[in-house]
């Protein structure tokens, strides 16, 4: 079938394998994204920066205080996290009062600010990262380079873990609620702020990660957030934000399905997930896993 | 005063500005400020009258300035056609992409429309008639209706001027007719209005349509007035700006969008030399923005007169009632 | 009244919305054990008074001690924790949790709460419901939750706005006999009720609320006497 | 004399780096060195970020002209503003000396009597490394391209010399563009079995992309790559370890000769250990040689005569040597082909290129004739 | 003769999950009645009234208005054709003034809410109307405020202000008393039985001495299906009906 349509099955295989890949780097910020959204109601402009910022955390340590890859690994995500905490206590929290828009158009602000700053700083040609993971495996269809194999595991695995963290313990509860109503969550004895600030710092812990994940693969420039966020942002909003559980499977889910077009029609490559999103919004326009109003 | 007669004194004193200005400052950008007052203006439609927040509105006006910006140069059409006809098309791409988007709504409507902007970013770089990353350049300005040679920059500011005029009161208009009392009542409770036996869903698609239609115009105007259509105009970048600009002046005032645009303009004029800074700077006025001037240039200045003018009352009646009024503190 | 039964003093509370002062200086004292109503009309401040007890509203003056702890100036999570348990007049049903997570999101913050099977057996509605969305309920079924998922906390003194309202007649005679019955457990009630009826059949005294300040206590024995003031005050 | 300069160029984006701040320090370096005060020119340089956005370009441009008298133009990379303010300055009869734009239709369609397009172009970027390539054995060739305008003319540029010196093309894959992962097209260009694959895209593209290339062992493999656009700050960003044997075209490099290497080392001093790109050096030497110029015409006013007046003297400087300027505005010089080379051979930072071949003067650019510039063709 | 019922559902019936919240309801509105729909809390009256303004789809059954079938209408529609409900939890304009609020019911009957092109002033005619609406609920010196700053207690009155705009043949009414204090439970029952001289009303309630007071006619609802149907009278004597609704202690007696 596969020789039908010009395509040998080997590089079927080997296009699935790495839209995999990409879809793990969906997964991991959507997910993020979901987390924030979930919790702030907010939609998180600045997670393509940060998820930026985590590969350059991974750059600064590796280049000026010379911590390895794994070591960069943990504390760029700390890293990142925590200054996502601060934008959380000295901005963000003054804004939940209000429509979600401006929580919006604050991280839009921010993008700039931020975005601007490293280029400022390094540039925007961009840094290189070693890889450490030299070498790969021979899958019998194609070479997979071992940094690649690492991608795939590392994602399934945080993704994994933060579901299980959010939706099967009584956070989850806590979280989804204080979206309703703070106060009142408040009133019921929990320390609703502290709690928000953690969440998202957390998220934004999981765009650093994914951040210095890709670093070895990916050039580390300033511009690398904002590429890749409005593809998430159309991943999120076919997958629609209903689960956390929804958010991880629709990222590797489009990461496959760009990477088959990649395959069969290049062009589409860069266009097809809009697509599948505006036919997404026309026949189920609360997305795969929302839930209609 | 009354809010009707603050608006009708604002407006006089606008046209007589705008009118003088040409004479004293530099016509092109003056013409930069109206396009993208314009532009603001027709985004504040959506935003500040149908709290519909779209982050795409770059696409339509972009779009209307790449087709007004083929059709001049290609087809050799005037220029008032050229802008007709760009128009006419934002209109069109505001049917598909609203009819898209008014699916979702609140934060949700806002990434809908920047991915689909994005989608036409895409097409705007590889659809042959775009010219690529060039854009289309050296557009002619030509003659307005044949006659008027609009090489000439001040018979042009005349021209974009009344352009302007025209979109601005009919965006008023829209904002103060029925539509639009129906369309604040959609914002605020949209099951309610529905239950009232509104289908929300057209007024939501029809004021996409109006604000994409006028975007469009202040991008056809403007691709005659710079005589190029780029990617600049359709990128992210762009809906960021008139988002800023709308900000900034006073989202959901009136006047707020102009305001903004001169601002932002200006700012962007002559913070050029501080080259990679503009943008930083623009994302903390931004942020400051948000943070504590929600309301924007127009709609604190409005707020602060309102206060003054309470308080200028409270004490005229004080100052009328007799002392009774005024009771000791301690009784 | 010895200081030590009183398990909530307010004080000259004053309470602002924005720019619009809403209580002037409201003051009243609720014994440990006993049933406490506050009535007035709509606008009045009820609610006002109860979300300033809960730390909800952002500017409050005045003093409210509750077991002689001052909360003026405390969070809401706190003031919870002290074992205050709050039913908010809307209810309060969280959409995107289940019947279930409704019912177990508060905290418990002391022991001695009802375990979920006797808040079950006290309302079975709400078992056979239990897999369904929160705000999926009808609205009676929603004010049954309300108060269901507060008796689980162990609080000991609850704040019960207007828990009768849009319930069928059984159900708020069933609510009565619970907080009869919660009366003889050692539970402290405030509650606001517009069903003066019902008011009078659980409460030990009624404080009537005007404008945002008390203007007249009343204690249950002394309602028939005074039914013709009263009447004044509700405008009926 | 009065003469007043505007730098024009990319001072936040995409080619701050390779362009920027530092085109304007080599602009007054050049009219320090040209000693314009000594010879009693009184000259003047003011610069602007266009952020690669035409229509800021223009809006500068327009009111440098309109409002601040500038009488030349000068780097603007980018080849969309360039376009943009070439027809401006042919419009208000002004100067543009272009260093950092690539396109080729600078000197061809779009050519004009108002400007000197000094550096490098698409063309000869295309000629020199395709030619250099299938010269040295490299047959079969396997293009990425970005999928717009500017990639595909690169692409069939160099196609066009590849088959003309007897090489073949086996295929090519589009990616979008900017692309963020390039995974999927080295594979497919792994895939091919070419023995040179052609990147036909630029700055973060071409990193990536090669990044990429080295990951999946493309090298080790026995495929080669050859970049159609690249500069000496991609390089630095990629790193040798994933960039060496890279094959390309550049117009200068900065440990050519002694002359170069303190003109780097003064850079390097301004620049926190940068060294300067060929479009920094391209700003230093058109600036030389049009003050030369203004001083011959006498007046800075008459853009046309000061570029006609550039034409006719040759070019001298000490970073391009001896040259010429022809009659389309293209300034012809010698090309260079550079391998990158292995971090062991390195030895200091920068020290990143060892030079294949050289593409002399007269072969380096695209002929006259087959440019089809308007005024050229009427001339004869 | 037959009897002009306006509104009559046949087999009416809402599943959700498997669980069925209205089942199998044949419910027959008399036209110019005032018909209360009662029954222990989540008997399916809200279901009920959601199903019959279609912002549910029923599973199954037809619904009738005016002998013709509207069980596939859009919400929108059955709005026009002059059936309107107001919501159990209130629904108002939160920062229009309550005129506006009034206003914009109002306005569909001019025909011009999408003409965008006409003068806000047109509106204007609307005004005294408006206010007469805002008088009926006791909100008349409230005009100019905006729906935010008001109690709850008066929001549930602007929102029968805003419905009764409509002018609606069929007024569904869900709870319009709960939550008001005695004064405006008595102003809100009189206004109903004003407005329904010409128009028929059917109403979710349950303070009894309102449903006793106004309605002609009474359907008991329990676990989705009709109990029992008849006068106040009747019903409040069936033994069925007290079990499950009515009780027998005086707390429930609001009046
Ligand atoms: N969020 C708010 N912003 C501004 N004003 C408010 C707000 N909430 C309530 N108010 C006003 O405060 C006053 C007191 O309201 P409150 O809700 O305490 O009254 P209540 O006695 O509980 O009345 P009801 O019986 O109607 O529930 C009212 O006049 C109301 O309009
Ligand atoms: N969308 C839904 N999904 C699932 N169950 C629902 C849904 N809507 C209503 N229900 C259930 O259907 C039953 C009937 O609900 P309904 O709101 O009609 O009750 P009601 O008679 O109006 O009660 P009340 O007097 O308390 O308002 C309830 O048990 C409720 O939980
Ligand atoms: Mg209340
Ligand atoms: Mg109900």
């Amino acid at each position: 079938m596969f020789e039908l349509l010009g395509i040998p099955p080997q590089a079927f295989y080997a296009q699935l394998t790495l839209g995999l890949v990409n879809g793990a780097f969906y997964a991991v910020l959507s997910l993020g994204l979901a987390v924030i959204f979930g919790l702030l109601n907010v939609i998180n402009f600045t997670h393509g920066a940060q998820y930026m910022m985590g590969a350059f955390a991974g750059y600064i340590l590796l280049t000026y205080f010379g911590v390895p890859y794994w070591g960069a690994l943990v504390l760029a995500p700390i890293i990142v996290g925590a200054v996502g905490i601060v934008i959380e206590r000295t901005m963000l929290r003054h804004l939940y009062h209000l429509d979600h828009l401006y929580g919006l158009l604050l991280t839009f602000g921010l993008v700039l600010v931020i975005e601007g700053l490293f280029r400022q700083q390094y540039g925007v040609s961009g840094r290189p990262f070693p890889n450490p993971l030299q070498g790969g495996q021979n899958l019998g269809f194609m070479f997979l380079p071992n940094y690649r194999l690492w991608v795939i595991v590392a994602s399934v695995v945080v993704c994994f873990a933060t579901w299980y963290l959010i939706e099967q313990t009584r956070l989850g509860s806590y979280l989804r609620a204080a979206v309703e109503r703070p106060d009142l969550v408040q009133a019921f004895g929990i320390n609703v702020p502290v709690m928000v600030t953690l969440t998202y710092g957390f998220g934004v812990a999981l765009a650093g990660f994914a951040g210095v994940l890709a670093a070895p693969i990916q050039v580390v420039s300033p511009m690398m957030g904002m590429n890749i966020i409005i593809v998430v942002f159309a991943v999120v909003v076919i997958g629609g934000m209903g689960s956390i559980l929804g958010a991880i499977i629709t990222g590797y889910f489009l990461g496959l399905v760009e990477g088959l077009t990649r395959v069969f029609y290049p062009e589409a490559s860069s266009t097809v997930i809009f697509v599948i999103m505006a036919i997404v919004l026309l026949i189920r326009p609360q997305g795969l896993f929302g839930k209609a109003k | 005063m009354t809010a009707q007669n603050r608006t009708l004194i604002a407006f006089i004193a606008f046209i007589v500005i705008a009118l003088v200005a040409p004479f004293f400052l530099y016509p092109v950008y003056l013409m930069k400020i109206l396009c993208f007052a314009l532009f603001a203006c027709a985004f504040n439609l959506l935003l500040g009258y149908g709290g519909l927040l779209s982050f795409g509105h770059a696409m339509f006006f972009g779009g209307a300035s790449y087709f007004t910006g083929h059709i001049a140069k290609v087809w050799g059409w005037s220029p008032e056609l050229a802008i007709l006809a760009g128009t006419a098309c934002a209109a069109l791409l505001g049917l598909v992409a609203g009819f898209i988007a008014i699916r979702r709504a609140g934060i949700y409507f806002a990434m809908v429309t920047l991915a689909l902007a994005q989608m036409f970013f895409f097409f705007a770089l590889q659809a042959p008639f775009t010219g690529g990353e060039d854009g289309i350049q050296s557009i002619p300005r030509g003659h307005l209706f044949g006659i008027i040679n609009l090489r000439n920059d001040m018979a042009l500011y005349f021209f974009v001027l009344a352009i302007f005029t025209f979109g601005f009161l009919f965006i008023y208009r829209v904002i103060h007719s029925p539509f639009g009392q129906v369309l604040k009542a959609i914002r605020e409770n949209e099951p309610r209005a529905i239950s009232l036996g509104y289908k929300t869903d057209n007024y939501k698609l029809i004021t996409f349509v109006i604000s994409a239609t006028f975007a469009g115009l202040a991008g056809g105007t403007k691709a005659i007035v710079f005589q190029i259509s780029s990617l600049t105009d359709v990128m992210w970048q762009m809906s960021g700006e008139v988002v800023l600009m709308t900000l900034v002046g006073g989202m959901g005032t009136i006047f707020g969008p102009i305001v903004g645009a001169l601002v932002i303009v200006t700012m962007q004029n002559y913070l050029a030399a501080f080259g990679e800074w503009v943008l930083i700077i623009q994302g903390v006025v931004f942020v400051i923005v948000v943070l504590a001037f929600r309301k924007g240039i127009v709609g604190e200045f409005t707020a602060w007169l309102e206060r003054r003018e309470r308080r200028k009352q409270s004490a005229e009646k004080e100052a009328a009632a007799p002392r009774v009024a005024t009771k000791p503190e301690h009784a | 009244m010895a200081e030590n039964d009183v398990i909530l003093k307010v004080e000259n509370l004053e309470a602002w919305y924005g720019e619009s002062h809403i209580l002037h200086g409201m003051s009243f004292e609720i014994p440990r054990g006993e049933v406490v109503t506050l009535l007035g009309r709509n606008g009045a401040g009820k609610t006002t008074t109860m979300r300033c007890i809960m730390g909800m509203v952002a500017k409050r003056e005045g003093s409210i001690a509750f077991e002689g702890n001052e909360m003026i100036r405390m969070r809401s999570d706190r003031i919870a924790r002290l074992g205050v348990g709050y039913v908010p007049e809307e209810r309060g049903i969280f959409a995107s949790l289940n019947v279930m997570e409704n019912l177990e999101l508060p905290p418990v913050v002391k022991p001695g709460g009802m375990t979920r099977d006797e808040v079950f057996d006290l309302f079975p509605r709400l078992r056979e419901r239990r897999n369904s969305q929160g705000t999926k309920l009808s609205g009676g079924e929603q004010q049954m939750l309300a108060i269901a998922r507060i008796l689980r906390t162990g609080a000991k003194f609850l704040l019960l706005d207007e828990p009768t309202e849009g319930l069928a007649p059984v159900i708020v005679q069933q609510i009565g006999e619970i907080i009869r019955d919660l009366k003889t457990k050692g539970f402290t009630i405030l509650l606001v009720e517009q069903n003066f009826h019902f008011a009078s059949t659980v409460a030990d005294r009624h404080y009537v609320v005007e404008h945002g300040h008390v203007v007249e206590m009343m204690r249950n024995e002394e309602i028939g006497s005074n039914m013709q003031k009263l009447q004044e005050y509700l405008g009926v | 004399i009065d003469v007043k300069l505007g730098v024009l160029t990319d001072m936040s984006g995409l080619y701050a780096d390779l362009s920027g701040q530092g085109s304007v320090w080599a602009a007054e370096q050049a009219v320090a060195d040209f000693g314009a005060e000594e010879k009693g020119m009184n000259v003047e340089i003011v610069s602007a970020d266009h952020q690669n956005r035409p229509d800021v370009g223009s809006t500068v441009v327009r009111q440098w002209f309109d409002e601040d008298d500038v009488d030349a133009v000068v780097d603007v990379p980018t080849s969309s503003v360039a376009l943009a303010v070439n027809e401006l300055t042919r419009d208000r009869n002004k100067a543009f000396l272009v260093s950092g734009a690539a396109t080729a239709a600078l000197t061809g369609e779009q050519c004009s009597p108002n400007t000197v397009h000094w550096t490098y172009d698409t063309w000869s970027l295309a000629n020199g490394t395709g030619r250099a390539i299938v010269e040295t054995g490299g047959e079969t060739w396997f293009f990425v391209t970005a999928d717009y305008a500017f990639g595909h003319a690169l692409e069939a540029d160099t196609t066009a010399v590849v088959e003309e010196f007897g090489g073949e093309v086996l295929g090519s894959v589009s990616h979008p563009f900017p692309g963020t992962d390039f995974s999927s097209f080295i594979l497919q260009a792994q895939g091919s079995g070419a023995q040179i694959i052609g990147l036909a895209n630029a700055g973060g593209d071409t990193v990536n992309a090669v990044n990429t290339a080295a990951e999946f062992g493309v090298v080790q493999a026995g495929q080669n790559l050859a970049a159609l656009l690249m500069f000496i700050t991609d390089v630095h960003a990629i790193g040798l370890e994933n960039a060496q044997g890279l094959i390309f075209t550049e117009a200068w490099y900065w440990d050519q000769n002694d002359e170069n290497r303190a003109f780097a080392a003064d850079f390097e001093a301004e620049f926190g250990g940068n060294k300067p790109t060929m479009v920094q050096a391209g700003v230093y030497s058109s600036v030389m040689h049009y003050l030369k110029a203004v001083e011959q015409v006498g007046s800075a006013e008459d853009g046309a005569a000061v570029v006609a007046a550039m034409k006719e003297i040759p070019t001298e400087d000490k970073l391009f040597g001896e040259g010429m300027v022809r009659e389309d505005g293209r300034k012809i010089h010698d090309m260079y082909l550079f391998e990158v080379k292995s971090p062991e051979e390195s030895t200091g930072p920068w020290d990143y290129y060892t030079q294949r071949a050289v593409i002399p003067a007269d072969g380096a650019f695209r002929p006259l004739e087959e440019g089809g510039c308007e005024f050229v063709a009427s001339a004869d | 003769m037959a009897e002009d019922y306006i509104l009559e559902t046949r087999d009416l019936t809402k599943e959700f999950k498997g669980f069925a919240a209205v089942q199998g309801v044949d419910l027959k509105v008399r036209r110019g009645s005032i018909h209360a729909l009662i029954g222990p809390n989540g008997a399916g009256k809200t279901t009920c009234f959601n199903l019959i303004t279609k912002f549910l789809q029923p599973t199954r059954g037809t619904i009738l208005y005016n002998g013709a079938d509207i069980t596939s209408a859009k919400s929108a529609d059955i709005a026009r054709l002059g059936m309107v409900r107001s919501f159990q939890i209130s629904a108002t304009f939160l920062h229009l003034t309550l005129l506006e609020n009034v206003r914009v019911a109002l306005q569909r009957q001019l025909g011009t809410a999408l003409h965008f092109w006409r003068s806000e002033s047109s509106l204007d005619v609307l005004n005294d109307r408006a206010m007469e609406l805002l008088e009926d609920v006791g909100l008349g010196g409230y005009a100019t405020q905006t729906a935010a700053e008001l109690s709850y207690g008066r929001k549930r009155a602007l929102e029968i202000a805003t419905t009764l705009a409509l002018d609606p043949e069929l007024l569904l009414l869900d709870e319009p008393t709960s939550g008001m204090g005695r004064e405006d439970i008595g102003r809100t029952a009189d206004l109903i039985r004003r407005v329904s001289k010409d128009r028929t009303v059917l109403m979710v309630e349950h303070n009894l001495s309102v449903v006793s007071d106004l309605s002609d006619i009474i359907t008991v609802l329990s676990r989705g299906e009709i109990l029992a149907e008849g006068p106040y009278s009747e019903v409040s004597k069936n033994p069925e009906v007290v079990e499950a609704y009515m009780g027998t202690g005086l707390e429930a007696n609001h009046g």
